[in-house]
């Protein structure tokens, strides 16, 4: 128990330090810059290193806090759900190796350093989704998702080279400066940027791993696959988006990316009959959302989302790890009725799914409706996109509201009401069911607070803000109505439940390409690039039988040779005499 | 008379001798053929002698040397050949070196 | 052409023909009698050539030891086989070789004969009396003759060493 | 210096071998250990800067030929020569045991020596001697050391190797005829020298398709054969092309050539190991990728161009040679490398082995913030840049094979680390974690694969000095 609290204090010092230093700049107007990298002697960039550099603008300053805060509540969360679990001191810990990793994305000016970071968070995704490497899902969805992630992230690392050999600095500061001056090869590095960040991010089409990674532990679920990593990918895209702001492409392609992700996410959010998996596929729509904001031009927007996002899904999936503990599963089908037993995973949970739908007062209303506002705006069409994919992203985000604020009023009522319907092996909920403990119900209340205090001072857009509260109030009284009726809301039509059959291509064609590939290589190198040393090993063969053939052991044979021999020799000295 | 008549005779014993030597399967006429070689030799030697006439009678002398050096050969040799055909039963140059 | 190189021609044709019966013969015992008569016919080429002490040497030695030996050697290396059938290739298969080498072998060494010594005569001398060549043989030559014997001794006892059986070795 | 730190192995290995029936094991492994770090201290003393050669030794040798006994070490030699070293020590230490046979720590000295000595050389015959005195005494490590068809796969390395080396002496005569010396510096192969120089370094490094010789190889030697053959031996190609071939003037004839099949060499391994089954095969062909990087470098003929190649030479040899190590480490347990005969779950049956084998094999993936990476991201920073000689479709094929090779790779490693580290654990009598030794060894080498990746400089600004043209 110590022990465990141990951690957790590691993980409080550590947000401490981050809060210390990330605090005062939250107010602050002004960039403060630690230290600046150089360019290399030869006016290219220098090779890369991994220097300390720091930048602190008060959007890193509050993903920063955001960061470490879910970071320490998951720590305290850990302690209660899986406090029993023999390998808690590996789980910790590399939940602290996230979090260092997650502050060198955000705050490192360095783009190696970012990209370090970068990648020690998938690795550290990689280790926690596989953290019950006992169980084949765990351990296939750790996979996928490394691989995914892994491959996208070569985008980003050749957009670093491209920015490097661009601007010649490897230093972001230095590289938007730089692009003022003469932006040049914008097309080349968004689209890079786009491909690492269509990765991390879970976007359309390399979204298939993050629904996949929730057989992981579900604090885990709530800090990276929530909060913070997937986020950073958005992250990223704002980061570096003065490199691409210029390219018409670029944020064409990302607004498309968008919008199919936003709205197929919601739908298939819709259909799940897992309350985790359906919130996993809820993250890669709203994530969607995030990255619309930022391909109309407004990254701020897409940032500030995040962060509401980071809170609400964070408690989302925490109020889901406690209903999980108390009915051991996390298939709606064992849930129902668990508003009584539960009251304060309800109520949290409640304002989560308010935050979701996007209803007032919530935080996730007012960012959500600074995105709607950001899309609104573009569609005038001189922000970099046109106006008509700007219209068709406004739609398509309004589209996705009503559907989001369905199927969030869905979950709810699945999970909490019904008195029962369906809930547990015998028809009534079991006395094991009740509330969590305080280490789990407090971060909950925690984020619940932080979900309505970080509306505070929001901006408030009344046109679309109107709009996609009525919107959004449709749904859920449209979800309403119909289970008041009776409904079991199980509406879900056969492509919807299969996901559009997207995963194929990922769990079966591109695996068996790559088996057949190299049980070819494998062959082939035996059979056929082996051929030259057995060539030479049997050419030698060949030469050595045919002089042994002079060595036939027979005295005649030796004799006429070397009668031959003679007269040839003979011969030959006449003719040349 | 013609020095040439001995010399061609010579000759053509040579050559029947090789002949011999390298066609004959069995060891013993191997060794023959090697007799009649030595004896075109033999013949040569006479005949230069007799055409140049030194003092020391080179020629004869060498032949008779020759001719020494041949019975020592074919004795030796054809212990050889006994001892080789005690060991393999088989006298056939073509089998011994299997 | 006098009556000497008519005789020699004569002879020289009963060698030269002997000889390829000798070496051609399926008879082993056959090619063993031919020789004999090969031999006898250098021995009177010796002859002719004035070269009596030579002839009589050759008489005793090559016909006289030489192919007796040869014919015990002959008999005592019977095979089965030989006997069995008499149609058994006593030639090698590389036979053709060896002919053409043995044509060219003739051929060549007769043309250079012909081409270096082709109008030279032998005078009719007595060269070859046993007391001429007695002389030389053990003035300028006896050094020589004596390290022939001890030549002829070792290859005696090397023969007596090789053909004694295994068993009493 | 150097002649003190090249006599000092030599000595020791030769007394061993020599002396194998009366040198208790524990004895000779700990000598060996002593020598390799005389060696190593002095290889570190030695250095004076990057600018010009440091630890100079100039001698009278063969007169007639012009070859004189020149040592020292450049920018570029001495990362290697430290990496050799230190690897040599390692597999010293590693062989603190009761059952090490004297003379394989003897013969892993000598071998670690001549390796030094092609490092250290400055005249080209010199350092062909050193080249072919490395490979009998490896041939023995393989051949009597080694399990399954250790014979054939010795015999077959040696065959492979000599080859080339045949065809290497004949480069650098010609070399040194045109350039009418045999120091380094003077070489001026031509264009027929260099194709021959680069098929003789070709067949160590290996580039596919002269690389069948080496997962044989490397899955027959035992331990210390596989650390040295992959950290030391397979870095003498690669010093050979950086040397030889990077600065010539003909280096067009084959960068081509060179660029496309070493990075076509990094799918081509990376998709055979994932079909792999044997742990030490697999990581033999993850080496010929790695490879593939450093020979991608080289073709590019640039300032980046030499630093990738420098730094993925030393950081392979860390991180493969932890990997065989940590293989070693298996084999010692189980009796077998392969995969599914050691069976899964070794993070409960042998938790510390099972960490440093992933974090071993995650720094073999290129994982930024661990060795492996920077060598390939400077080699694909050196194939966009295109560097002197290619052409631009040329380098940007080997960049997109390249990153190709990075997923794959990828794909091979999460897939190993299924099969051994994660699973239901089938527990198994010989399951024991870490020795003492087997620690030290191994943490030696993550230490020094961590250091490299959060500390780049370190190496990198040795050799960045090289732009000023130290050896061009």
């Amino acid at each position: 128990m110590i022990r465990r609290w141990g951690y957790v204090g590691i993980t409080a010092v550590l947000a401490v330090v981050v809060a210390i230093w990330a605090v005062p700049e939250l107010g602050r107007d002004t960039v403060t810059f630690v230290t600046i990298g150089q360019t290399g002697p030869d006016g290219g960039p220098p090779l890369p290193s991994l220097s300390p550099d720091l930048l602190i603008y008060p959007g890193t300053a509050q993903i920063l806090l955001l960061a470490v805060g879910v970071g320490l509540l998951v720590q305290i969360y850990s302690t209660a759900y899986l406090g029993h679990h023999p390998r808690y001191r590996s789980y910790a810990l590399v939940i602290v190796l996230f979090l260092i990793a997650m502050i060198a994305v955000v705050g490192t000016t360095n783009l190696w350093v970012l990209l370090v970071g970068w990648e020690v968070m998938g690795l550290c995704s990689y280790l926690l989704i596989g953290h019950e490497w006992e169980s084949p899902v765990a351990r296939a969805g750790a996979a996928k998702a490394f691989l995914v992630t892994r491959i996208a992230d070569l985008g980003l690392v050749m957009a670093i080279i491209v920015i490097g050999e661009t601007y010649g600095t490897y230093d972001i500061v230095g590289a938007q400066v730089a692009q003022s001056e003469q932006p040049r090869h914008a097309t080349l590095i968004g689209l890079l940027v786009l491909v690492a960040v269509v990765g991390k991010s879970a976007q359309f089409p390399l979204h298939t791993w993050l629904p996949d990674a929730m057989p992981g532990p579900t604090p885990i679920t709530a800090l990276i696959h929530a909060a913070t990593m997937v986020a950073a990918g958005v992250y990223l895209a704002a980061r570096l988006f003065q490199l691409y702001a210029d390219s018409q492409v670029v944020l064409t392609a990302m607004a498309v990316v968008a919008a199919i992700t936003m709205l197929m996410g919601a739908l298939f959010a819709w259909v799940q009959t897992d309350l985790k998996r359906a919130l996993a596929w809820s993250t890669v729509s709203q994530l969607a959302l995030m990255l619309a904001a930022v391909a109309v031009g407004d990254p701020e927007a897409g940032t500030d989302h995040l962060l509401a996002h980071g809170v609400f899904k964070a408690l989302l999936f925490l109020g889901c790890g406690c209903v999980m503990l108390a009915v051991g599963s996390s298939a709606l089908s064992s849930m129902g009725g668990l508003r009584r037993r539960m009251p304060v995973t309800f109520w949290t949970m409640t304002a989560g799914f308010a935050a979701l739908a996007g209803l007032v007062p919530t935080a996730g209303f007012f960012t959500k409706d600074s995105v709607l506002h950001a899309i609104e705006r573009a569609t005038d069409g001189d922000r970099g996109l046109a106006a008509g994919t700007a219209w068709v992203l406004l739609v398509v985000a309004l589209v996705t509201t009503f559907v989001t604020a369905a199927y969030a009023t869905r979950l709810w009522v699945l999970t909490f009401f019904g008195a029962g319907h369906g809930a547990g092996p015998h028809g009534t909920l079991g006395q094991d069911v009740r509330e969590a403990p305080l280490a789990m119900a407090g971060p909950l209340v925690v984020l619940a607070v932080a979900t309505f205090a970080l509306s505070v001072g929001q901006p408030l857009h009344l046109g679309t803000g109107l709009l996609s509260t009525v919107i959004a109030v449709a749904g859920v009284a449209a979800v309403l109505v119909a289970a008041r009726r009776g409904s079991t809301l199980a509406w879900a039509p056969r492509p919807l439940a299969a996901e559009l059959w997207l995963d194929r291509p990922f769990s079966r064609w591109i695996l068996a390409l790559g088996t057949g590939a190299s049980r070819v290589v494998v062959e082939l190198d035996r059979e056929v690039v082996d051929v030259y040393p057995r060539g030479g090993e049997s050419l030698a063969a060949t030469i050595s039988r045919g002089l042994g053939l002079a060595q036939s052991r027979n005295v005649q044979r030796y004799a006429t040779v070397l009668a031959v021999g003679v007269v040839m020799l003979v011969v030959i000295g006449v003719v040349v005499s | 008379m013609s020095l040439l008549y001995p010399l061609l005779l010579s000759s053509a014993l040579f050559g029947i001798g090789l002949y011999g030597v390298l066609a004959r399967r069995n060891a013993v006429l191997m060794l023959l053929g090697v007799e009649l070689m030595l004896n075109a030799v033999n013949l040569n030697l006479v005949a230069f002698d007799a055409w140049f006439a030194d003092r020391m009678h080179t020629g004869q002398v060498l032949t008779l040397f020759t001719i020494a050096l041949a019975a020592a050969e074919i004795g030796l040799g054809l212990a050889i050949v006994l001892a080789l055909f005690r060991a393999v039963r088989t006298v056939d140059v073509d089998e011994v070196g299997r | 052409m006098n009556a000497t190189e008519v005789v020699f021609v004569v002879l020289s044709v009963l060698a030269a023909g002997s000889a390829l019966l000798a070496m051609t013969s399926r008879q082993l015992v056959h090619a063993a009698l031919w020789l004999v008569v090969t031999l006898g016919a250098v021995a009177g080429c010796f002859v002719l050539m004035t070269a009596e002490f030579i002839a009589w040497v050759q008489v005793l030695v090559y016909v006289g030891a030489v192919v007796v030996l040869v014919i015990f050697a002959l008999m005592l290396t019977r095979q089965g086989r030989e006997q069995g059938s008499g149609t058994t290739a006593e030639v090698t298969g590389n036979r053709w070789i060896a002919a053409v080498l043995g044509v060219v072998a003739a051929v060549g060494l007769g043309a250079t004969t012909i081409a270096g010594f082709g109008g030279e005569r032998i005078e009719g001398r007595r060269i070859g009396t046993a007391a001429s060549i007695g002389d030389a043989l053990f003035t300028d030559w006896v050094l020589p003759f004596e390290i022939l014997s001890g030549v002829l001794l070792a290859a005696l006892v090397g023969a007596i060493v090789l053909s004694r059986s295994g068993s009493d070795r | 210096m150097i002649v003190v730190a090249l006599a000092v192995p030599f000595a020791v290995g030769v007394l061993l071998v020599l002396a194998r029936r009366f040198v208790p094991s524990r004895v000779a492994a700990w000598a060996g250990a002593a020598a390799m770090a005389v060696t190593l201290a002095l290889y570190a003393l030695v250095w004076e800067g990057s600018e010009g050669v440091s630890g100079r030794v100039d001698a009278p040798w063969i007169e007639p030929l012009g070859a004189r006994l020149q040592l020292g070490v450049t920018a570029v030699s001495w990362p290697f020569a430290l990496m050799t070293a230190f690897i040599g020590l390692l597999c010293c230490l590693w062989l603190v045991a009761d059952d090490t046979a004297p003379a394989l720590v003897g013969l892993v000295l000598v071998v670690s020596a001549s390796a030094l000595g092609v490092f250290s050389s400055l005249d080209a015959l010199l350092l062909f001697v050193f080249f072919e005195l490395a490979l009998i005494p490896m041939w023995f490590v393989i051949a009597l050391w080694g399990t399954g068809d250790a014979r054939r796969a010795a015999t077959r390395f040696l065959l492979f190797t000599v080859t080339g080396s045949a065809l290497l002496l004949v480069g650098i005569v010609i070399g040194a005829v045109r350039g009418g010396s045999l120091e380094l510096i003077d070489i001026r192969p031509d264009a027929v020298a260099v194709v021959l120089i680069t098929l003789g370094f070709a067949v160590k490094t290996p580039i596919v398709p002269l690389h069948t010789w080496l997962p044989d190889a490397h899955s027959a030697a035992p331990t210390v054969g596989s650390v040295l053959l992959a950290s030391v031996f397979l870095k003498l190609g690669t010093y050979g092309l950086l040397v030889f071939v990077e600065p010539s003037d003909h280096i067009g004839v084959v960068a081509p050539y060179l660029a496309v099949t070493g990075a076509f060499g990094i799918v081509w391994s990376a998709l055979a190991c994932y079909a792999q089954d044997d742990l030490k095969r697999l990581i033999a062909y993850s080496s010929i990728g790695h490879m593939g990087f450093v020979v991608l470098a080289v073709a590019t003929r640039s300032d980046v161009g030499v630093a990738a190649a420098v730094f993925g030479s030393v950081a392979h040899g860390v991180v493969t040679g932890l990997l065989f190590f940590a293989a070693g480490s298996m084999k010692d347990r189980y009796g077998t490398t392969s995969m599914t005969r050691i069976g899964r779950g070794l993070y409960a049956r042998t938790p510390w082995l099972a960490v440093t084998f992933v974090l071993a094999a995650v720094a073999t993936l290129g994982l930024p913030g661990l060795a492996g990476f920077w060598g390939e991201v400077l080699s694909l920073r050196a194939a966009y840049d295109v560097g002197e000689v290619l052409s631009r479709p040329v380098a940007w094929t080997g960049l997109g094979l390249a990153l190709l090779g990075i997923a794959l790779t990828t794909a091979y490693v999460v897939r190993a680390v299924r099969l051994l580290a994660q699973g239901e654990p089938v527990p198994s009598d010989a399951d024991r974690d870490l020795e003492v030794r087997e620690a030290v060894v191994m943490g030696a080498l993550v230490a020094a694969v961590v250091v490299l990746g959060l500390a780049p400089q370190l190496l990198l600004d040795v050799v960045q000095p090289l732009s000023a043209g130290v050896l061009r």
